[in-house]
C-alpha cells in the first residue's frame, strides 16, 4: 500500500509539471497585465517599458517560466533598464513554495491572495457538498427501494431537470424568488449578496444566511447526478446474491439497505466524490460571481481579467495538486471499504 | 487469377452446411425497439425536435436583421403582444433573438461536439492502438487536462484565443469570430472523457483475433483503426457525443455569461444572459426565456442521450 | 509590547463604555454613526504610488490626501500647503522652471509624527527608484531635481516649463518614518506591508482593516490635525455587481454608490437617493485609425470621418440609452470649459449630408451589395471596444447608423487587458486592427495635457510601447501640442488650444459620443456633502450621518 | 515437390520483454517464448506443430508471418526473408501467406458482413477490379468453403461456430495463397464440426496445392492431416519427424509421454499401454532451465541434462531430435 501511494504521488509530479507547462503557455498569452493596471485609461508608455523590466515581463517565456518555477534569487535582475543586471532577484520559485507576488495585489503574495480566499470557499463547498452527500443518499437509496413506483419516476425525471439546470439559471432564479419577490410580497426575504453583512460582522448566523442560496444553487446539480448514481449503484447490489441471502436469513430489512447494501454501494460513490471535491476547491466560478461570495473562484475571475500571473496559476495549480491528492486519498478509501482491493 | 476459376469448377454445391431459417433483427432495429420502450427518450427526441423547429425554422418567420434591429426607445418593454418576449436594453426584440441565438448556441453545441469527438477519438485511438510511449505520452497529457476543472481551462482558454479569429462570412451570414473562438475551445477542453473511453474500447478491442487477422492480412494501421475498431466502439462514443452536445450549450452558455463568449450583436443564448445579470429584478424576462429554452435544450438531449445509451450501449452504466 | 497595547486598548474601551453607560443612560443612546459606502471594484493595493485603480485613488482623501484637492467646480483648494504656488505669490518663477510649496505646519501623521518635507521628499525618491515598480513615474520624472531646504518648504525644478503640474504632483504622501526603514532592510517598498494595511495616514480617518472580497473598514483619526471628522466609521464594501449595488442602494445597506449606469438612475431617485454627477474630463469617444499601411483607405479621406459623425445619431444613444443624463460632447476637453473656449460646434446628426459627403470622396455602391465601394474596396471597418455593456449596445446601435448611409462595420469586444495591451503583446488597437476605437478617456484632469497623438508615439517593433494608435501624425497637431505642455500662463495656452480644438474638429480626429461624469448616488442619511470630480472626497471630514430619520 | 522448401525457419527467437519499475520501466526480463526454433516445410506439404499450450507454438506461426517483430533468426517464405523485408514486400509476402484463427467467434470482426469479411483480402491487395468482380469472387470462395452465397449479407452473429469458421477460410484464401498457418483451427469447434473442417482443409489443400503449418495440441487429429510432425517444449523444437515415424518411433521423452496420452480407438490396446506421467509443473519461460529445458522433468535426466544445451540434430533419416540421451 505504501509502495502503491508512493508510486502514486512520483506519478503525480509530472503530471503536474505537464499541467503548469501548459497553463504557463496560455497564460503568457492572454492579456497584458500591465496593460491598464485596472486604471480607467491605459498605462503611459514609459510606465510600460519600466515596469514590464521591473516585474520581468520582458523576458522570454521561457526563462519566465523557469523563475516561476525555480526562482530567480541565484541571478542579477536589471532594475534600472541600463541592460545590466545589478540586483538579486527575490523570487524563490514554486519549487520552494514561492507563487510569487500579485500584480493586482502589489505587494501581496500570490498565495496570501488565494489563502484568504481558501476557507470562505471551503465553507461555501463543505457546506454544499454535505447537502449533495445527505441529499443525494437520501433520495438515491429511497428510489431505489421504491423502483418503478411513483415517487421513484417523479424523483428520477426531477433529478434529470435538476442535472440539466445551467447554475446561473437556478441561482437568478432562485435569487429573483426568495430575495427579491419574497421582500416585495412582505415575507421574510434571504439576502442577495455577499457572505456577511458588514456592520453586523462575519458571525455564524450571517454567514449561514447568506449561504443559504449559494448552497442552493451549487447543490442541486450534483445532488441530481449524486442520486442518480447511488440509485442505479444501490439496484445493483440489491439485486446481487447475498443480499438475496441476508434476505433469506430474515435479516431485518433496515439492516440489509444500510449495512450489507449501502456498504457495498457506497465504493463507487467515493470515487465519484473524490473526483468532484477538488473541483469544488476551486469553488463554483458560476455561483460565486452571481453571489458576490468572496471566494476562489470570484478571485480567479477578478485575476484573470488583469491577467494576473502568479494568483491565476497559484489557483490553478493548487487545485490540480488537490486533485491529484484526492485521487490517491480516494484510492486509499476504496481499499479500506473492500478489503479485496490491495495495492501492489 | 487461375486458382479462383479452378475453384469455381471444382466447387461443388452439395457443400454447402446448412441455411439459416429466420433471420435474426438487425442490431439497428434491435435498438430502436429498445430506444422505443424508453418513454422519456421519446419525450426528449420530440422536445429537441420542436427546439430546432423553434431556432431554425423560426427564421422563415423572423429576420436576423430584425433580431439585431436596436430601437433604444422602447428599451426594456415588459413582454407584449409585439414583443411576447420583451425588448432588451437596447430595445431588440427578445422573441426574435432567441430564435437566432438558438441557432447559434445549436450550432455551437454540434460543431464543438465534431472537434470534441475528433479530438477524442484521435487520442484516444492512437494511445490505445499503438500504446507504449505514444500511450503514456498522451494518456499524461489527457490527465493534465483532465486535472484542470473545465470552466477554468475555458475562462482561461477564452482569454488565450479570444479573438484572434476574424469573422467569417458562411452562407450569406456574418458569423462573429468569437463564435469560432467559442466552437474550438469548447471542443478543446472536453474530449479528454471521449478520449479515454475510445482508448479503453481499442486496448480491449484491438485484442481481438480478428485485428491479428487484418493484420495477417496485410490490412494497414489507419485502416484497421478506421474500418475495424471504430466502428466497434461506436456506441459509446455516439452516447458521448450526444450528452457532449448538451454540455457544450451549457459551456457556451457559462462563458458567455461571464462575459467571455458569444460578443453581441450575434445573440446566443448565453450572451444574452450576460447582459440580463443586471436587470435581475427590473426585467426578468431578459433572463428567463433563454435560460429556460438552455434548460429545455440540455434536458431533452439529456433524456435523448440516457435512452439511446440503453438502446445502443447496454454494458454502459453511468448518470 | 503589542500585547500592552491590546491591553491598554481593552481598558479604555472599558472605562469609557462605563464613563459613558450611565452619562447617556437615560437620553437615546449615542450609537456611533457607521455609514457604508459601496464600491464595485475591490482596491488592488492602497499605497498610492502603486495603483492605478480609480478607486484606491479616490478613497486616498479618506486616510491619506493630495498636496492640493479640487473642489466640486474642480477648483484648487490648498490642504497640505499653505496655498497655491502662483507667478503672482512667487510660487512659481518667472521661467516657469521654479515651483515653491509650502507646506503647513500642523501636519502630522496619524501616530502622532509630524509630516514635513521629509515625507514629500521620500514619495519623490520611492516613486523614481528603479528598485520600486511604482504604476508610474509621471510626473515625477520631469523634475530635474527636488529639494526641501527646511521642514515645511520644498523647491520643484524643471528644465522645461511644465504646465500640467497642478492635476499631476503629490496624489498622496508615504510615511517616511514608516517606509524609510523597510526600504532600507528590503532594498524596495514593493511588499512593504503598509501598501495593503496603511494603518498610519494623516486623513479625517484611518485604515482599520481589509477583509478581502468584502470590505475595508475606516475610523475616525483621532489625531487629525483638521477639524474633526463627523462620522465615526466608514466601510466600503466591494460588492462587483451593478445590480447588487442598485439593490443595496435602495434597501438602504449602502449609503453611497458611484459608477451608478444611467439607466438605474430614475428607479434610484424615485427612491429618494440624490444622484450627482462628478465631471473628472471622461469623455466616451472614438478614435480613428488613419493609417495608409494598416487602416482602411477610406478613414484617410476627412469627407468619410465627417460622413461618420454626421451618421450617427449621438444624440439619439444619449437620450436612450443614457437616458438623456448626460451630453454629447463636441470636442475632447468639453468638460474643460476653459480650454474649450470658444467651444467648437458639434457636428449635426445628418445622414444626407453624410451620404453626399461619400458620394462625393468616391464610395459609391457600385455593385449593389447596400455597402459602398470604391476601386474594389467595401467600406467594411472594424470596430471595436472593451466588453462594458454600455459599449457594446452602442455598436449595436452605431452599426445600424451607419449601414443606412452604407458603411458596415464588424463589432468586436476585448477584455480590457486585452484591448489596452500594447503593440508587443499584439494588443488588437495597438497593432492597427481596429478602425474605428472606442473608450473613454480623460486628460491629467483639470489639465488639458495629453500624449496619444505625438507622432513619436506610434507604436513599432522599436516603440512597442508607444501610444498613438491612430497612427496619425500631423505635424502641426504635434508642435502644438508640445508648446502647450510648456505654457504656464493658462491664458496663452487657452489659444494654442483654441488651434488644437479647431484641427481636432475639423479633421474628425476624435469623434465624441458622449460626457462621461462619474455618477455618484447618496442615500438619505448622508448628508452636507460635496462632491469633486478630481478628489470626490476632498470634504469627506465635514460629512454628515444621521441614522434617526 | 519442390526441392526447394516453401518455409524455412532457422534459429528463430521470439522474446518478449518484461517491464517493471515506478515511475522509469525498466526491462528487467524476457518471456522467452521462441527460442532457436528451425524447420522447413516443402510446397504442398503440411507441418503440423504440436505441445503443451503456452509452449510457443502459437507464437511461432504469428512471428513467421511478421505480425511480431522477430528477435532473431531467420524466416523466409517463398524466398522471402520476413525479417529483412520492408514494408511492401511484407504487403506482397502477406497476399501468399494466411492464416486461420482458433477462435471463430474472436477472429470475424461483428460489425462487419460476410461480405466485408472475405473480400478483406481482395481490396488490401487490389485483386478486383470492379466491385461487382469482388462480389463475385466472395460468392465463389463461399460456395468453395460450403456457404451458400445467398448469406452474403449477413453477419457473423447469425451463424453457427462451424460455419464461421468457414467463414475464416474463405477469408484466408481469398488473397490466394500458397502458405497457410492454420493456428488451432477446429480446437474451438464440436467434435462433430471438427471432422468437417479438417476435411475442407484437405479438399483445398489438394485442389490448390496448400501448404499448412497445422498448429495443434491434438495430436490424433494431427496425425490425420500432416505430412511431417514437429513438437515443441518451452519455445524449443524437441523433435521433428515424418507424421508416421513420430507416431511409430518416438525418441524424445517429451514426444512418448505426448504419445502416451493419446487416446486409442481400442479400449483392449488403451489399456495394455504404458502411460508416461510427467512430475512437476512446466517452468516459467521468462527464467527456462538451464542446459536441456525439458531436465527438470524428464524421466530420463542426467546430471549433465542441466548444463549443456542439447543440439537439435538428425538422430535417423528425416528425424530430428534434441536430446544427449539420443546419438
Amino acid at each position: 500500500m505504501t509502495r502503491y501511494i508512493l508510486h502514486r504521488i512520483l506519478q503525480g509530479i509530472p503530471l503536474l509539471f505537464f499541467i503548469s507547462i501548459i497553463l504557463f503557455v496560455l497564460m503568457m498569452n492572454m492579456g497584458d497585465p500591465i496593460a491598464t493596471m485596472g486604471g480607467r485609461t491605459a498605462t503611459r508608455p514609459a510606465d510600460r517599458e519600466r515596469l514590464k523590466r521591473q516585474l520581468g515581463l520582458d523576458k522570454p517565456i521561457v526563462v519566465q517560466y523557469f523563475y516561476w518555477l525555480a526562482g530567480n534569487d541565484w541571478t542579477k535582475i536589471d532594475l534600472d533598464g541600463d541592460g545590466i543586471g545589478e540586483t538579486y532577484g527575490e523570487r524563490k520559485g514554486v519549487l520552494r513554495g514561492d507563487f510569487g507576488y500579485s500584480l493586482v495585489n502589489r505587494g501581496k503574495p500570490a498565495l496570501a491572495v488565494i489563502g484568504e480566499r481558501i476557507p470562505n470557499t471551503l465553507i461555501l463547498m463543505v457546506a454544499a457538498e454535505l447537502v449533495i452527500i445527505l441529499g443525494s443518499l437520501l433520495v438515491g437509496v429511497y428510489s431505489a427501494l421504491h423502483q418503478y413506483s411513483f415517487t421513484d419516476h417523479f424523483i428520477t425525471t426531477l433529478s434529470f431537470i435538476g442535472y440539466s439546470m445551467p447554475i446561473f439559471f437556478i441561482a437568478l432564479l432562485s435569487m429573483y424568488i426568495f430575495a427579491v419577490l419574497f421582500k416585495r410580497w412582505g415575507l421574510p426575504y434571504l439576502p442577495t449578496v455577499g457572505m456577511f453583512d458588514p456592520q453586523v460582522g462575519k458571525t455564524a448566523g450571517q454567514v449561514i444566511l447568506h449561504m443559504i442560496l449559494p448552497v442552493l444553487s451549487i447543490s442541486v446539480i450534483s445532488l441530481a447526478a449524486y442520486s442518480r448514481y447511488i440509485r442505479s449503484t444501490m439496484l445493483e447490489v440489491m439485486n446481487q446474491d447475498y443480499i438475496r441471502t441476508a434476505k433469506a436469513k430474515g435479516l431485518p430489512r433496515p439492516q440489509i439497505v444500510y449495512i450489507h447494501a449501502l456498504k457495498n454501494a457506497s465504493l463507487p460513490i467515493v470515487t465519484v466524490i473524490g473526483l468532484d471535491l477538488p473541483l469544488l476547491l476551486g469553488g463554483a466560478v458560476v455561483t460565486e460571481r452571481i453571489f458576490a461570495w468572496p471566494g476562489m473562484g470570484r478571485l480567479f475571475l477578478d485575476h484573470v481579467e488583469r491577467g494576473d500571473l502568479p494568483v491565476v496559476m497559484g489557483i490553478l495549480m493548487l487545485i490540480s495538486v488537490a486533485v491529484v491528492v484526492f485521487q490517491i486519498l480516494t484510492d486509499i478509501v476504496y481499499a479500506w471499504l473492500d478489503p479485496r482491493i490491495r495495492f501492489g | 487469377m487461375g486458382i479462383l476459376n479452378i475453384m469455381i469448377a471444382e466447387s461443388t454445391p452439395n457443400l454447402f452446411v446448412d441455411d439459416l431459417e429466420t433471420p435474426p433483427l438487425p442490431l439497428t432495429t434491435l435498438a430502436w425497439k429498445r430506444f422505443k420502450r424508453h418513454r422519456m427518450a421519446m419525450l426528449g427526441g420530440v422536445f429537441l425536435i420542436l427546439l430546432v423547429l423553434y431556432s431554425f425554422g423560426g427564421s422563415l418567420f423572423v429576420e436576423e436583421k430584425y433580431a439585431n434591429f436596436t430601437n433604444p426607445p422602447i428599451r426594456l418593454n415588459t413582454p407584449s403582444w409585439q414583443h411576447p418576449f420583451g425588448t432588451d436594453t437596447v430595445g431588440r426584440d427578445v422573441l426574435a433573438r432567441t430564435i437566432y441565438g438558438g441557432q447559434i448556441s445549436m450550432i455551437i453545441g454540434i460543431l464543438a461536439v465534431i472537434i470534441e469527438t475528433s479530438l477524442g477519438i484521435l487520442i484516444g485511438a492512437l494511445a490505445g492502438y499503438y500504446g507504449g510511449t505514444i500511450d503514456s505520452l498522451l494518456m499524461r497529457f489527457t490527465e493534465a487536462m483532465l486535472n484542470i476543472p473545465e470552466i477554468f481551462l475555458l475562462i482561461v482558454m477564452a482569454k488565450f484565443f479570444g479573438n484572434k479569429i476574424p469573422n467569417l462570412t458562411l452562407l450569406g451570414r456574418t458569423f462573429s469570430g468569437s463564435v469560432v473562438v467559442i466552437i474550438v475551445i469548447i471542443g478543446l477542453t472536453s474530449w479528454m472523457y471521449l478520449a479515454r473511453i475510445v482508448r479503453a474500447e481499442f486496448l480491449s478491442i484491438k485484442e481481438n483475433d480478428f485485428i491479428l487477422a487484418a493484420k495477417a492480412t496485410g490490412t494497414s494501421n489507419t485502416e484497421i483503426i478506421i474500418r475495424h475498431i471504430l466502428p466497434n466502439s461506436i456506441a459509446p462514443i455516439i452516447v458521448s457525443a450526444t450528452l457532449g452536445i448538451a454540455n457544450a450549450i451549457l459551456s457556451e452558455a457559462y462563458i458567455s455569461f461571464l462575459g467571455l463568449g458569444v460578443q453581441p450583436p450575434t445573440a446566443t443564448w448565453g450572451n444574452m444572459l450576460d447582459g440580463a445579470n443586471n436587470y435581475i429584478e427590473s426585467a426578468p424576462w431578459l433572463w428567463f426565456f433563454p435560460g429556460l429554452l438552455i434548460l429545455l435544450t440540455v434536458l431533452s438531449i439529456n433524456f435523448l442521450g440516457d435512452g439511446l445509451r440503453d438502446a445502443i450501449d447496454p454494458h454502459s452504466r453511468a448518470i | 509590547m503589542c500585547n500592552f497595547k491590546k491591553y491598554s486598548q481593552l481598558i479604555s474601551v472599558i472605562v469609557i463604555t462605563l464613563i459613558l453607560i450611565p452619562a447617556c443612560g437615560p437620553k437615546t443612546s449615542a450609537s456611533p454613526k457607521v455609514t457604508t459606502f459601496i464600491f464595485t471594484q475591490e482596491f488592488d493595493t492602497l499605497n498610492p504610488l502603486y495603483s492605478n485603480m480609480w478607486f484606491s485613488q479616490i478613497t486616498l482623501e479618506l486616510w491619506n490626501g493630495w498636496a492640493w484637492n479640487f473642489n466640486e467646480k474642480n477648483e484648487p483648494v490648498p490642504y497640505l500647503v499653505k496655498e497655491m504656488p502662483s507667478i503672482e505669490n512667487g510660487g512659481i518663477s518667472a521661467d516657469g522652471k521654479t515651483i515653491t510649496v509650502k507646506l503647513r505646519e500642523d501636519l502630522k501623521w496619524s501616530d502622532g509624527i509630524p509630516l514635513t518635507s521629509e515625507d514629500f521628499v521620500f514619495t519623490y525618491d520611492m516613486t523614481i527608484s528603479p528598485k520600486n515598480a511604482v504604476a508610474t513615474t509621471y510626473p515625477y520624472d520631469q523634475l530635474a531635481s527636488l529639494e526641501a531646504p527646511d521642514k515645511y518648504t520644498i523647491v520643484m525644478k524643471f528644465n522645461e516649463p511644465f504646465a500640467p503640474w497642478q492635476a499631476t504632483f503629490w496624489k498622496g504622501i508615504l510615511p517616511s518614518h514608516i517606509l524609510k526603514p523597510v526600504f532600507e532592510n528590503e532594498g524596495s517598498i514593493d511588499n512593504a506591508e503598509w501598501n495593503l494595511k496603511p494603518t498610519v495616514g494623516f486623513g479625517p480617518y484611518i485604515f482599520k482593516e481589509w477583509e478581502s472580497g468584502s470590505y475595508t473598514r475606516f475610523v475616525a483619526n483621532p489625531n487629525y490635525w483638521g477639524p474633526k471628522p463627523k462620522i465615526d466609521e466608514i466601510f466600503i464594501r466591494f460588492v462587483p455587481d451593478d445590480a447588487s449595488q442598485i439593490n443595496a442602494l435602495e434597501a438602504g445597506d449602502g449609503d453611497l454608490g458611484t459608477f451608478i449606469a444611467y439607466s438605474d438612475i430614475p428607479k434610484l431617485e424615485q427612491e429618494g437617493i440624490k444622484i450627482i454627477p462628478a465631471f473628472s474630463g471622461y469623455n466616451e469617444g472614438m478614435f480613428f485609425l488613419i493609417s495608409k499601411e494598416r487602416g482602411h483607405p477610406a478613414m484617410l479621406d476627412v469627407r468619410v470621418r465627417q460622413a461618420i459623425a454626421m451618421g450617427i445619431d449621438r444624440e439619439s444613444i444619449v437620450k436612450n440609452l443614457l437616458l438623456g443624463k448626460t451630453a454629447v460632447p463636441a470636442s475632447y476637453w468639453d468638460a474643460l470649459p476653459f480650454y474649450n473656449t470658444p467651444p467648437v460646434q458639434n457636428y449635426p446628426y445628418d445622414p444626407e449630408a453624410s451620404n453626399k459627403l461619400l458620394d462625393e470622396a468616391g464610395w459609391v455602391d457600385s455593385n449593389n451589395d447596400g455597402v459602398r465601394d470604391k476601386d474594389g474596396v467595401e467600406l467594411v471597418l472594424r470596430y471595436g471596444t472593451t466588453t462594458r455593456e454600455v459599449r457594446q449596445d452602442t455598436q449595436a446601435v452605431v452599426q445600424q447608423d451607419l449601414a443606412k448611409i452604407g458603411i458596415k462595420v464588424n463589432l468586436l469586444n476585448y477584455d480590457s487587458d486585452v484591448f489596452f495591451a500594447s503593440y508587443d503583446k499584439q494588443g488588437p488597437a495597438a497593432t492597427g486592427q481596429l478602425d474605428i476605437m472606442q473608450w473613454s478617456d480623460t486628460t491629467n484632469f483639470p489639465d488639458p495635457d495629453y500624449y496619444y497623438w505625438y507622432c513619436d508615439e506610434i507604436p513599432s517593433a522599436e516603440n512597442p510601447q508607444g501610444a498613438n494608435w491612430q497612427y496619425l501624425c500631423d505635424e502641426e497637431l504635434d508642435s502644438l501640442f508640445k508648446l502647450q505642455a510648456t505654457q504656464v500662463n493658462p491664458e496663452e495656452r487657452q489659444k494654442t488650444y483654441q488651434k488644437i480644438n479647431q484641427i481636432f474638429h475639423d479633421n474628425v480626429y476624435w469623434l465624441g459620443l458622449w460626457q462621461d461624469p462619474d455618477m455618484w448616488a447618496l442615500g438619505k442619511r448622508l448628508s452636507n456633502y460635496k462632491i469633486s470630480g478630481v478628489t470626490p472626497f476632498f470634504s469627506i471630514g465635514e460629512w454628515e450621518f444621521s441614522s434617526g430619520e | 515437390m519442390d526441392p526447394e522448401p516453401l518455409v524455412i525457419v532457422e534459429k528463430l527467437k521470439k522474446y518478449f520483454p518484461v517491464k517493471k519499475g515506478l515511475v522509469f520501466q525498466k526491462q528487467s526480463g524476457f518471456v522467452k517464448a521462441v527460442d532457436e526454433v528451425s524447420f522447413e516445410i516443402c510446397r504442398g506439404e503440411t507441418l503440423g506443430l504440436v505441445g503443451e499450450s503456452g509452449c510457443g507454438k502459437t507464437t511461432v506461426g504469428r512471428t513467421m508471418l511478421g505480425l511480431y517483430p522477430i528477435t532473431e533468426g531467420k524466416v523466409v517464405i517463398e524466398k522471402l526473408d520476413i525479417a529483412k523485408a520492408d514494408r511492401n514486400k511484407l504487403h506482397r509476402l502477406r497476399q501468399k501467406a494466411q492464416m486461420i484463427f482458433q477462435d471463430p467467434y474472436a477472429s470475424l470482426n461483428p460489425r462487419w458482413t460476410v461480405s466485408a469479411i472475405i473480400s478483406e483480402p481482395i481490396w488490401v491487395h487490389h485483386l478486383a477490379h470492379s466491385e461487382k468482380e469482388k462480389i463475385e469472387r466472395v460468392q465463389e470462395l463461399m460456395k468453395l468453403v460450403g456457404l451458400s452465397p445467398r448469406l452474403i449479407n449477413r453477419f457473423p452473429h447469425e451463424f453457427s461456430g462451424g460455419q464461421r469458421q468457414r467463414i475464416g477460410i474463405a477469408r484466408a484464401l481469398a488473397s490466394q495463397p500458397e502458405f497457410i498457418v492454420c493456428d488451432e483451427p477446429i480446437s474451438a469447434l464440436d467434435v462433430s464440426i471438427q471432422a468437417q473442417v479438417v476435411n475442407l482443409l484437405e479438399e483445398l489443400q489438394d485442389q490448390f496445392q496448400l501448404t499448412y503449418l497445422f498448429i495443434a495440441h491434438d495430436l490424433s487429429m494431427v496425425r490425420h492431416i500432416c505430412d511431417r510432425v514437429a513438437v515443441m517444449y518451452l519455445g524449443t523444437l524437441v523433435e521433428s519427424a515424418d507424421r508416421d515415424e513420430l507416431y511409430e518411433n518416438p525418441l524424445h521423452p517429451y514426444t512418448k509421454a505426448l504419445l502416451s496420452a493419446v487416446p486409442i480407438p481400442d479400449p483392449k490396446k488403451d489399456r495394455m499401454r504404458h502411460r508416461i506421467i510427467l512430475q512437476g509443473d512446466v517452468p516459467s519461460p521468462i527464467s527456462p532451465p538451464s542446459g536441456c529445458r525439458f531436465h527438470t522433468r524428464c524421466p530420463m535426466e542426467k546430471p549433465h541434462c542441466g548444463e549443456l544445451v542439447p543440439v537439435f540434430k538428425e538422430a535417423a533419416p528425416r528425424h530430428w531430435v534434441a536430446c544427449h540421451e539420443i546419438t
